[in-house]
């Protein structure tokens, strides 16, 4: 059976255990990028790899917490809402290696970010300069002045990728319209496929021909929808193309699988720091997909474009809001 | 005769106390070894971590005490309602709601003041929250009756909705689905006390906890307002003819329930977290019925029944290695199962063995 | 007369089977033995009482003869066939019917659907609804049991609900028929025709089994006659060579003083205090219908006085004594206590006022079963038993144990839960509290009813002397025999309104009989 | 169009409600609390999509979901009827089992937290989400009909005549020689049959199943029986009802300045506020709860 791993610690490897959000291994989304990146560092740096699925609540400090007191070289909490657990465990593990993806960074009173303790790298993706390109890109190949955002739980993190896209929607059509519907306000709004697609349903159906949808599985909803009416979405997270092929635009992928593994290989080579690690287009820590299976439907001319509003970004001519 | 007859209560009343536990924790051990034989696990392998994660070693059993004491506060609550003769369906928003009002006076408070002098404070705070929901829930069945299975089921959904709002369009840390610190009344863990806990959510509410059930158990058992409240619950045309105003103690008793279930918000927001976080309260109030029904809607029954369904939650992430810790949750839909269902047959049993036992010495 | 338990004679040689033979039947409900080795033997084309006092377990002797428990010992045959432990559908088949003392029948369903019920017409698989209120209509117009097929039986009156039952069993074709104290609720030319359908039906060869707790009904109509008496069958006897007294004998085990030898006619004791203690105004009451249940009633219950109220029930009784208790709103009129408007004060004020109540319903109302005996003795006190909001524990066992002591409650435990205590002991912890306190009106419904035979002795003994120290009562009792041995007048109620007030002396069974049908009517 | 368009919304997301509903009214009529219908709905959304995904047919999913339904409300009749149980317990048990249950075995079958693979289901990729778009779809039919086929069963048929009278009076039934117990067990598994299909409407409809994707689509379902008064026709109204307000809330969102929490509370709101004025005095089966007698 899957996931059944050993729960021995061998004293002489490099121990890393991972600690999933809530929808856990299979959410196609963020949760398996993790997973991706540690069975990567498995296979390619001989390292053992642990995984616990929490759930909620106070569980999540409790999961990080038997990792640090097993031992663990390295022990990632993914997903934002580890943050403060992820803190709390790394001043008490002073010789134990964190990483949070997502993780939050708390400001002063001046707005400037507290750093977190030396032994605790928070992996960062900037969503919304990946969600600002493929908004752009929705607006540019939807031939429909409206476009739509579907989100899962109404929350600040993907309330981030909707800034991010709308910004990019407008960038290149000022007059086009974003379509910005959640599906819920509670955990379940990321399961809850129905709902996606018939939120998307109605979107098409409002004359939408591109929805981004950054919802886990809710999502996978949308993509439903694409397929029923023959239009266009956009995946998030992970390459989501094998969902409804031939109805993915493009997927804005973050990259957590390899923010993971480079942790975890820091952590072999003995480099690792704490620290903010922000990954944004510069770093290819977010990206949209654009290759043989998406190339027919994304016309040079646009693919260049992106690619120049994609420099722009890096170097700062573009300044992309983070709130709606 | 008297005498004897007073003893053969007693032991009724411990044989109604211990027994569903029991039944129940035989019958979910079964369908758990069923389980993990199916995930190609050994059960004993399985329990033992279960049992080593918990009671094992000190920290684990602070996680055990934690868990416990939210649960006995839901589960006093649904116990309330259900002495009264109503289901509340509703303490988990009410848990949340209490512990979103402690939450944000906690952030309008003063930095500085000393925790016992505000606790108060952050008592009333958390009460009034609860005690809102469930007491809405109370009206409408009062007033309007409108039935409270279904209006506490609907006001889950509309007051976590609601919380929401607030924290996120209000009250939230950016970035974060939290609000601010509690900038007074935090309260040290238990570990301030028990060094070994170190690392443990458990918390001084864990005694706040206790003095609630005590209370808890006073109001229903020795006062005059339980003694209606009681008589609601088991023959409300009874009570009404006794001079009590029935529809008067509906909505007390549900305004009492969610407040129970209110305060109960202090041990994440005052004791583990020092800040309200967004969902903090799911699945403690589903939980909080099994507690109320494994513990006979006893208060003291209440505690004991939360400190098995405390053990079986924590044990969930130390099994979570061997097997998918879902399987603790088919096990507690299963204790509560057995509970209604095996223990009035186990207990016909045992007393039809009594009486063929002959009279007893 | 024959022994008791078990030993029944024989069946003379060559006489057909019986029509029923119960030989040592036991039944329990969990702790609760109903029935220990109880039998019965059943003639064919005979009417049979079955007598015995409340609880000795007569309805749960014939729920068995009819299929709806399976006994725990025990052998049964029916027309010589062994059907020990059969289901209802077996029993209905082989021609067994029962009418039970509480009806049995659907409200929210027509007659005629609750008449099919079970054995239903169909056409094409589906339920043939005219083809069931023909064949009702038919079998109605045949034995003379008329009623609307087509009516809700909600909407039906009592005496009409019974001709359902009956129908219901004649429907599946019923040869036995067991009808469970069928004239309870019936006034009496609903009864005659009872009567007269069940001569009928014994006359063409029926058996007719009757449960009643009225002896003179015992007499009228029956052949034979079996007592039980705690669970077990103590006499079978033929009915003609038997007497009331000997009856009642059997059933309680010892002489009892039949309520109507005592009460020839009550001395009239104390009335010194000449104002009304109880004064009624016009009381109306609206019922869930939003009609008058209570009509515009008018009386005074002086000091030292019964008044009792007869009336085939249904015709306003139940909400009369509700709305004087406080336990129903009141639409018009108004009710004084020693002069007192307390129309809108709540049940606690009026019983402060010196109101007390004996509820028709004790199992419903005026108890809470899992209370224990103490609890239950503050029931509607409990804020006198209380200090700064706690009740005193001291306090109330005291009263309990001094109660229990002057009215010999038993068990005689105070921490015993009322559930647990028989029907009669039950009914002496609610006299207990309402008399054993101090009041000076007393609203008594039904005060015996499900109460046997010496039990009611002790009943009446107590209100009596509550006469005699002046208190005022309003005896609000189905029993006929009752309200004549008790009240100084007697108020018959019809339809909401009292259709006659009159002095003891004028009041005969047959006077209140008319008034109570209607037949006969004046203001009061 | 828009109206249209607002139509076959409506009648989409009435779907799941329709299918347990039907089922519910069924169950409650004869005097069980339709409390687990949730857990019916997401242990057949979980079965259609495990048997939709080995057999490659969605027919086969069909039945697998109905099997799924039906064997959860087994248990439930199990622990209410013959063992009389509490239903508002059992009913918050059975739930609380099939959430752990489908969440165990998705991991056991799938190795996935929370998705199935895709599956094979009964909408045709590509036409579109009109009227016609639902014509396609078998299950639809079968949810239109649902509800009209209980009702005929509930009211034209010697079985619903009986279930009718055990819900209102089981002692009543039982004296006339129906078996009590029998009814209920009949009605409380074709009760979790009709609403497992309408988890496995959800499960097929996305061509996957998702951890507790029902959503508490059971409650509303259980809210429209008690807001349609337990009589077929109106609480197949009432499911319409509140899908109209889904529809409205799902059309609405993207265009006001309402917080989106505040649209998402109206079909709840709206169960309160028709439980308080509209049906608060409504009488359920005088038997409903009461099994254990
Ligand atoms: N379903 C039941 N469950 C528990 N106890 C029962 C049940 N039915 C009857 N009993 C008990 O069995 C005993 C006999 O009851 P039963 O109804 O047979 O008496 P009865 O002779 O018909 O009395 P009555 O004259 O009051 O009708 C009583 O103590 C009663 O409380
Ligand atoms: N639920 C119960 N639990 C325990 N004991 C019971 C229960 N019900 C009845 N009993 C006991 O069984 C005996 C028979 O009860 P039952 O009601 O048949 O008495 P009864 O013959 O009707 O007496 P009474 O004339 O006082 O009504 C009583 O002694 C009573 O205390
Ligand atoms: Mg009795
Ligand atoms: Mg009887």
């Amino acid at each position: 059976p899957a996931g059944a791993a050993s729960p021995a610690i061998d004293p002489h490897a490099v121990n890393v255990g991972i600690v999933f959000d809530v929808g856990g291994r299979g959410d196609k989304s963020f949760n398996d990028a993790a997973y991706v990146g540690g069975e990567r560092a498995e296979k390619e740096l001989g390292v053992h790899v642990r995984f616990i699925e929490p759930g909620d609540g106070s569980d999540r400090e409790a999961a990080l917490r038997i990792f640090a007191a097993e031992g663990m070289k390295l022990v990632i909490g993914v997903g934002f809402i580890f943050t403060d657990d992820l803190v709390q465990l790394a001043k008490e593990y002073p010789n134990t290696d964190f990483a949070g993806v997502d993780f939050s960074v708390a400001t002063d009173s001046a707005g400037n970010p507290i750093p977190p303790p030396p032994n605790l790298a928070a992996l960062k993706f900037r969503e919304e300069e990946g969600s600002f390109l493929v908004g752009a890109l929705a607006a540019m190949v939807g031939h429909s002045k409206k476009v739509g955002f579907v989100g899962g739980m109404n929350s600040p993190l993907i309330q981030k990728f909707q800034a991010g896209y709308t910004a990019g929607v407008h960038y290149v059509c000022p007059d086009c319209q974003v379509i910005a519907q959640y599906a819920g306000v509670t955990p379940d709004a990321f399961r809850n496929p129905g709902k996606g697609k018939e939120l998307a349903l109605s979107q098409y159906q409002d004359g939408v021909n591109v929805i981004f949808h950054a919802s886990g599985s809710t999502g996978l909803g949308v993509f439903e929808a694409a397929r029923q009416t023959n239009k266009l979405a956009i995946g998030v997270d992970a390459d989501q193309y094998s969902e409804a092929p031939g109805h993915v635009l493009t997927s804005m992928v973050k990259g957590v699988d390899a923010a993971v593994f480079d942790a975890i290989k820091r952590v072999k080579d003995g480099t690792f720091k704490g620290g903010i690690y922000s990954y944004g287009l510069a770093q290819n820590g977010v990206r949209y997909v654009y290759d043989e299976h998406n190339k027919a439907l994304i016309p040079d001319s646009v693919q260049a474009r992106l690619q120049q509003l994609r420099a722009d970004i890096i170097a700062g001519k573009i300044k992309v809001p983070t709130t709606p | 005769m008297s005498a004897s007859a007073g003893a053969r209560r007693w032991r009724a009343q411990l044989e109604e106390a211990v027994l569903p536990a029991v039944v129940a924790l035989l019958i979910a051990a079964l369908v758990g070894d069923v389980l993990i034989i199916v995930y190609g696990q050994s059960p004993g392998e399985v329990y033992r971590a279960l049992l080593e994660g918990t009671w094992g070693n000190a920290y684990g059993l602070g996680q055990v005490l934690y868990k416990t004491t939210t649960l006995t506060f839901t589960g006093l609550s649904v116990a309330i309602g259900l002495r009264a003769g109503l289901f509340n369906i509703g303490a988990e928003s009410q848990l949340a709601a209490g512990g979103f009002a402690a939450g944000v006076l906690g952030t309008l408070l003063p930095p500085g003041l000393p925790a016992l002098l505000v606790l108060p404070l952050f008592i009333v705070a958390a009460a009034i929250g609860g005690g809102a929901v469930g007491g809405a829930a109370g009206v409408l069945k009062s007033k309007w009756g409108a039935h409270e299975v279904i209006t506490t089921i609907m006001l889950n959904f509309i007051v976590l909705a609601l919380l929401n709002y607030l924290t996120v369009a209000h009250f939230k840390v950016f970035d974060t689905l939290h609000t601010a610190d509690v900038r007074s009344g935090a309260l040290p863990r238990l570990s301030a006390l028990i060094p070994p806990f170190h690392g443990s959510a458990a918390n001084m509410v864990l005694f706040l906890a206790l003095a609630v059930v005590a209370v808890a158990w006073w109001y229903l058992f020795r006062s005059r307002a339980g003694y209606e409240l009681r008589a609601v619950g088991l023959q409300p045309g009874a009570a009404e003819y006794g001079g009590v105003n029935v529809p008067g103690v509906w909505w007390r008793a549900m305004l009492i329930s969610g407040a129970v279930a209110g305060i109960g918000g202090l041990n994440f927001v005052l004791g583990y977290k020092h800040y309200y976080e967004d969902g903090f309260s799911t699945g403690a109030g589903f939980l909080g019925i099994a507690v109320a029904l494994v513990g006979r809607n006893n208060p003291v029954g209440v505690v004991l029944a939360a400190l098995l369904f405390g053990t079986l939650s924590q044990g969930g992430l130390a099994v979570n290695a061997l097997v998918p810790k879902q399987m603790v949750d088919v096990l507690q839909a299963v204790v509560i199962i057995a509970v209604v269902t095996s223990v009035p047959e186990v207990r016909r049993v045992l007393r039809s063995a009594r009486r063929r036992g002959g009279p007893e010495a | 007369m024959t022994a008791p338990d078990g030993t029944t004679p024989p069946t003379p040689d060559g006489a057909p089977p019986l029509a029923v033979s119960l030989r040592g039947i036991d039944m329990s409900f969990g702790p609760v033995r109903a029935n220990r080795g109880a039998s019965l033997d059943v003639a064919r084309g005979e009417i049979h009482a079955l007598v015995g006092e409340n609880g000795a377990g007569k309805s749960t002797l014939m729920r068995v003869l009819s299929g709806m428990y399976a006994p725990d010992a025990g052998t049964m045959t029916v027309n010589g066939r062994d059907v020990t432990g059969w289901s209802t559908a077996q029993a209905i088949d082989a021609g067994v019917g029962m009418v039970h003392q509480h009806f049995m029948l659907v409200p929210t369903l027509t007659v005629a659907e609750n008449v099919v019920l079970g054995r239903e017409i169909t056409a094409a698989g589906r339920l043939d609804r005219r083809g069931a209120e023909r064949a009702v209509a038919e079998l109605g117009e045949r034995t003379g049991l008329v009623v609307a097929p087509g009516r809700l039986v909600s909407e039906l009156s009592v005496g009409e609900a019974q001709r359902v039952e009956i129908l219901k069993t004649l429907y599946r074709g019923a040869r036995i028929l067991i009808l469970d104290e069928p004239t309870a609720v019936l006034s009496p030319p609903e009864v005659d025709e009872l009567w007269r359908v069940l001569t009928h039906m014994r006359d063409t060869g029926d058996t007719i089994i009757l449960i009643t707790h009225k002896l003179d009904e015992v007499m009228a109509v029956s052949n034979t006659v079996t007592v039980m008496r705690r669970g077990a069958t103590v006499g079978r006897v033929a009915t003609r060579d038997t007497s009331p007294a000997e009856l009642a004998r059997l059933m309680v085990g010892r002489d009892v003083v039949l309520a109507g030898d005592a009460a020839a006619a009550p001395q009239h004791s104390i009335r010194a205090e000449r104002r009304a203690a109880l004064d009624v105004r016009e009381l109306t009451v609206a019922d869930a219908r939003k009609t008058h249940a209570v009509d515009g009633v008018s009386f005074a219950v002086e000091p030292g006085e019964i008044l009792g109220i007869a009336g085939v029930e249904g015709n306003g009784q139940t909400e009369l004594v509700e709305a004087l208790a406080g336990l129903r709103e009141v639409s018009a009129g108004a009710v004084l206590l020693h002069g007192r408007d307390v129309t809108r004060q709540s049940v606690r004020a009026r019983g402060d006022a010196g109101l007390s109540h004996i509820p028709e319903d004790r199992q419903l109302r005026g108890l809470v079963l899992d209370y224990s005996i103490a609890d239950n003795l503050i029931l509607g006190q409990q804020h006198r038993f209380s200090r700064r909001g706690a009740v005193d524990a001291a306090h109330v066992l005291e009263n309990a144990r001094r109660q229990i002591e002057r009215f010999d409650i038993r068990p005689a435990d105070p921490a015993a839960p009322a559930r647990a205590l028989s029907g009669g002991n039950q009914q002496k912890i609610v006299i207990a509290r309402e008399m054993g306190r101090d009041f000076t009106v007393l609203l008594a419904a039904q005060p015996t009813r499900g109460v046997d035979v010496g039990a009611i002795e002790f009943i009446h003994a107590q209100l009596r002397n509550a006469r005699a120290e002046g208190k005022a009562i309003l005896l609000v009792s189905a029993d006929l025999t009752e309200v004549l041995a008790l009240s100084d007048r007697v108020a018959v109620m019809y339809g909401g309104r009292f259709a006659a007030v009159l002095p003891r002396a004028e009041a005969t069974k047959e006077v209140l009989g008319a008034y109570m049908t209607g037949a006969s009517g004046r203001a009061a | 169009m828009m109206f249209l368009a607002f139509l076959s919304q409506t009648i989409r997301i009435a779907m799941p409600y329709l299918f347990a509903s039907a089922g519910g009214v069924l169950s409650e009529r004869s005097g069980l609390i339709g409390l687990g219908l949730e857990g019916y709905m997401l242990s057949g959304a979980f079965c259609a999509a495990l048997g939709s995904y080995y057999s490659h047919s969605p027919w086969i999913g069909l039945a697998a979901g109905l099997a799924g339904g039906t064997v959860f409300a087994a248990l439930y009749g199990l622990c209410s009827v013959r063992y009389k149980g509490d239903q508002v317990v059992v009913g918050v048990a059975i739930n609380l089992l099939a959430v752990g249950i489908t969440r165990f075995f998705l991991r056991f079958a799938f190795g996935s937290s929370s998705n199935s693979p895709r599956v094979p289901g009964f909408s045709v990729a590509e036409t579109g989400s009109g009227l016609l778009a639902l014509a396609h779809d078998p299950m639809i039919w079968m949810g239109a009909l649902a509800m009209p086929v209980v009702g005929w069963v509930l009211y034209r048929t010697p079985f619903g005549l009986r279930v009718r009278a055990v819900g209102e009076h089981p002692g009543a039934a039982l004296s006339v020689g129906i078996p009590v117990a029998r009814v209920r067990w009949l009605a409380v598994l074709l009760s979790g049959a009709i609403a497992g299909m309408g988890g496995a409407y959800l499960a097929l409809d996305q061509h996957q199943f998702t951890d507790q994707m029902t959503a508490g689509r059971g409650f509303i379902a259980l809210a429209a029986i008690i807001f349609g008064r337990w009589d077929p026709p109106r609480v197949g109204l009432a499911c319409l009802l509140f899908a109209a307000a889904e529809t409205f809330q799902i059309r609405l969102q993207g265009a006001s300045a309402v917080p989106a929490q505040f649209v998402e509370m109206i079909p709840y709101v709206l169960t309160i506020v028709a439980l308080a004025g509209v049906v608060g005095r409504a009488v359920p089966p005088a038997a409903l709860g009461k099994t254990d007698e």
